[in-house]
């Protein structure tokens, strides 16, 4: 396990997420038609695929993650699609030339992708989201000793808050229209947002 | 699921291909990013106006591209929000130098879509508004939810501000007319089946013979509350009470009274609810000047229907009459 | 069976009613016997037509009165055939002086109650021609069968004759366009599911998910063959096939392509078709110079479409942009 | 069993009939369903009820039939309409002023009727239509020696003429459009015309 990432590792990430999507676009649609209208996983799988497709030869982790942002933007749609976008280019932006991202360096990125997110989504954690995975993951990380134990706890603690969603009422997004009936189902962009950190973990080593 | 579709993933485009093909003489279709344009965008001197949403909503909003309402509109996948590239795109396109009004549906997709292709739109210094309709009743405004949904009142709105932006209307004017129309209607909707998303393959939900779902949106999703089955009577009743109670309307109200269609039901239903929805607001002292029945704002093959009721004023019946030449809505000219 | 309405036996009229409340500047309802009439019928001097025929196939034929194409529309009860008494009194009601056309879809029992009904308008000395259109290809003409059926080529020359008799042409003029209308245009329909009469209750005929009816007419019966479902393409192959045959349509041709709707089907699949077919026509030398893409002519909520082509000449062109102003079908005024 | 029917009778026979259809109206649109457009029992309660219901007291049993074939062709609509109000009316035109009909008027009239529907539809027997019912129906009340045998030999008749259209290829009407898919299912028209001429035999004794 190395405790910085480059360039490699990211699109190792990148390539990994993608393949998730893909495979378990069904399942996060699933989650979506239950509480939503049934398209997150096709979303995100077109989104991902994309990125893997565009993702060329960038000089450096920041200009990947900058330009992974703006091809999710442009190819995701809906409300994930701007949410994962700032995700990433907020992150990207945080990486700058760092041809090398450390411990410290990914719990300022996480950090920046978490504000960037809530800046554009204005969710807090409780409201359903992937806010509630997201937000204990960037937690997770920031209190782990290294890289290696921090992606793995941060991979950890949002599988643990998506599964948290489950009894919560949403008050954010699509599900927010339904009131108690969304009590008892999994916020799809939570669980996507774990499967994300699940692949960064994979990735890392 | 049995559809007249080749491949989920093409549906979108390929509908486009045939909207190009259909209406060569109304609007123009872009590919990569999608939207579409009126054919003869842009028109110097006037507001542009410029709408888009997922796909699954047709004629919304590519139908109403044309002379008397929409400049563009800009599709997404099935139910799935446009991106910003795409309406950015369209704002450049049919900006003829008076300015755009983005019509946006109340979606956190389409809102925040939207909201970066204005900022990146005026980055480039086209002024850009935007409003975002959120006349649907079912959902209650308040801080546990994500607001009030866009629904049938977009389609008049867009047909008015259309109206007033072809008669020579400036950016403010038009926007503010957008603010009023969607501060004057309010719309409900129920759902007798459900549908099914392409790449999805199966409904949305299940209902029993005897179900329904009430207080939908647009995007399959389930509603408020699952009911038993009413007569049409009796839905009308269930959708006209909140819809006139929530404005609200009054006496001596004139309004425009519209039932649309969710894409599966037959038309024939609808003039049964028309006809119910007709008599309950002159009951309530709404005189119903203006009409619209059909399947306009539209979820797949969604069985169901919606009522949207617009407390009109002069200048509201003044750009509705007005000649409007789009795909599927065309009058006057 | 889940619809939006009160009663089985109360559907037609009730819906009648609320296109009286939606339409009444367009047209004017009439009770026992039921029949539309465009708001200002008679016109005096003009040749009216007259159409009718069961009713769950809307918008037509009530949808298509009013300026620049119907004068009078008779509903019968649900998939059956109007009787006289409507008719006559239709042709009645809006009989100009010059002569009264109906338009009459080849099915038993339309053409034995119009026949009685001009026979009586005659005995009332009201010019009386009757054109029986049958453009289904699905049907052999031949001893062994009725005919062919009237289908979605019924639409196209009831605008195109409106809009000629609107312009002045005599009876005899209206009466052979007509007949040229329906003896250059051939249709072709699928359908992916059954309807449900009301009165019935039930489907008028099972599919499996991967099976279609290919050769369908508009009463929700079955058609000539079940199939395994296929792609849009493969359909619009497999529709457009016997329709370029047939007639034939050669190179050099310029057609109206008309993607109809059954009902249940949304439009962007209907777009999706259109695609297709007008790839297939081009293919096939036929220019497409005038399109019509809805649900136009419908059997309640079936799922599914037909392809109707039309060879145009010079005056059918004239007449088709020419203006219309009905509930359904509206442009140039 | 009486030698002559007059107006009593006939009322009789008329509301037998709408009850019959009344009460069958569904298997009589399933009938419909399976080779036609499933309306054909609706078409025919719709119509009876309504002879029923303006039959008021007409001045013969001829003024009945033919009043009663007039509210037919004004309600029922679809082909049988037509068909069933001809029948009625040529009935009526054939019986005069004739204040009871006996075994040799009732052959004019049904052959009268059979005449006029033959005419009206251009159906020939054989092409699964209601003239498979009729027509041996006519001819077996002919054969008979007198009204009461002759009424029930013409309802039999009519039932096997109805049965017998099963295996048949239609030429006529909306079955004709299915080809060999009409086989194996029997003629609804057929059918609704062995019961009218059942309950003309119950009605006369
Ligand atoms: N305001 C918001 N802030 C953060 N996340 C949100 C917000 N609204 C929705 N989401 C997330 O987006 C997910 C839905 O994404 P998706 O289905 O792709 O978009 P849409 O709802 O437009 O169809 C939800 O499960 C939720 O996690
Ligand atoms: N040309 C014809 N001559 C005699 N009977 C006919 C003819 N066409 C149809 N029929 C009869 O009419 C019946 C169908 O009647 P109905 O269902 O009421 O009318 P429609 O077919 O218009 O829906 C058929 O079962 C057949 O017996
Ligand atoms: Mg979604
Ligand atoms: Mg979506
Ligand atoms: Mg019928
Ligand atoms: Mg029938």
């Amino acid at each position: 396990m190395a405790s910085q990432l480059g360039i490699g590792e990211l699109a190792d990430w990148l390539g990994r997420a993608a393949t998730r999507y893909a495979a378990g676009q069904g399942y996060l649609c699933d989650l979506d038609a239950a509480i939503g209208d049934g398209d997150h996983g096709a979303n995100l799988a077109r989104g991902f695929t994309a990125v893997v497709a565009k993702i060329g030869t960038p000089a450096s982790p920041g200009a990947m993650l900058k330009s992974s942002g703006m091809v999710l933007i442009s190819t995701v749609g809906g409300a994930s699609g701007p949410l994962y976008g700032t995700l990433f280019v907020d992150m990207g932006k945080m990486a700058g030339d760092a041809p090398l991202l450390d411990k410290d360096a990914w719990t300022d990125l996480l950090k920046a992708g978490l504000a960037g997110v809530m800046a554009r989504g204005k969710a807090q954690p409780g409201d359903k989201t992937m806010i509630d995975a997201l937000d204990p993951a960037v937690a997770a990380f920031a209190a782990a000793p290294n890289l290696g134990t921090g992606l793995a706890a941060a991979a950890q603690a949002a599988a643990a808050g998506a599964a948290a969603t489950v009894p919560m009422i949403a008050r954010k997004g699509r599900a927010s229209y339904l009131g108690e009936r969304a009590i008892g189902h999994q916020d799809p962009g939570a669980t996507s947002l774990a499967w994300l950190l699940e692949a960064l973990a994979q990735a890392a080593g | 699921m049995k559809k007249l579709i080749n491949a989920p993933d093409k549906v979108v485009d390929e509908a486009l291909a045939g909207m190009a093909a259909a209406h060569g003489n109304l609007i123009k279709v872009h590919t990569d990013p999608n939207f579409i344009t009126r054919a003869d965008a842009p028109v110097p001197g006037k507001v542009a106006i410029v709408s888009g949403g997922g796909s699954g909503h047709e004629p919304m909003h590519g139908g109403f591209v044309g002379r008397g309402m929409l400049d563009a509109a800009c599709p997404g996948a099935m139910f799935t929000s446009p991106t910003p590239d795409q309406m950015l795109a369209a704002t450049k396109a049919v900006n003829g130098g008076a300015g755009v009004l983005h019509i946006v549906k109340n979606y956190t997709g389409d809102v925040m879509n939207f909201e970066m292709a204005a900022d990146l739109a005026k980055e480039e210094r086209i002024a850009v508004n935007a409003v975002v309709t959120d006349d649907d009743v079912a959902v209650q405004d308040s801080l546990y939810t994500a607001g009030r949904r866009g629904v049938g009142g977009t389609v008049l709105a867009e047909k008015i501000c259309g109206g007033a932006a072809e008669a020579g209307a400036d950016l403010d004017a038009v926007t503010s007319l957008c603010r009023e129309v969607n501060a004057s209607v309010r719309s409900m909707g129920v759902a007798l089946s459900a549908c099914t998303v392409p790449h999805v393959g199966k409904p949305g939900f299940t209902l029993a013979d005897d179900e329904i779902e009430f207080g939908i949106g647009i995007h399959g999703e389930p509603g408020r509350k699952r009911l038993k089955h009413a007569s049409a009577d009796t839905l009308a009743e269930m959708l006209m009470e909140p819809v006139l109670s929530d404005l609200p309307f009054t006496r001596g109200d004139h309004a425009l009274l519209f039932v649309n269609g969710m894409g599966g039901t037959p038309l024939i239903e609808l003039y049964v609810l028309f006809r119910k929805a007709h008599e309950i607001a002159s009951k309530h002292g709404v005189t119903i000047s203006r009409s619209l029945v059909g399947s306009y704002i539209t979820s797949l093959e969604m069985a169901g229907a919606s009522i949207s009721l617009l407390r009109l004023n002069e200048t509201m019946v003044k750009y509705w009459d007005a000649p409007v030449v789009t795909p599927a809505l065309r009058w006057g000219a």
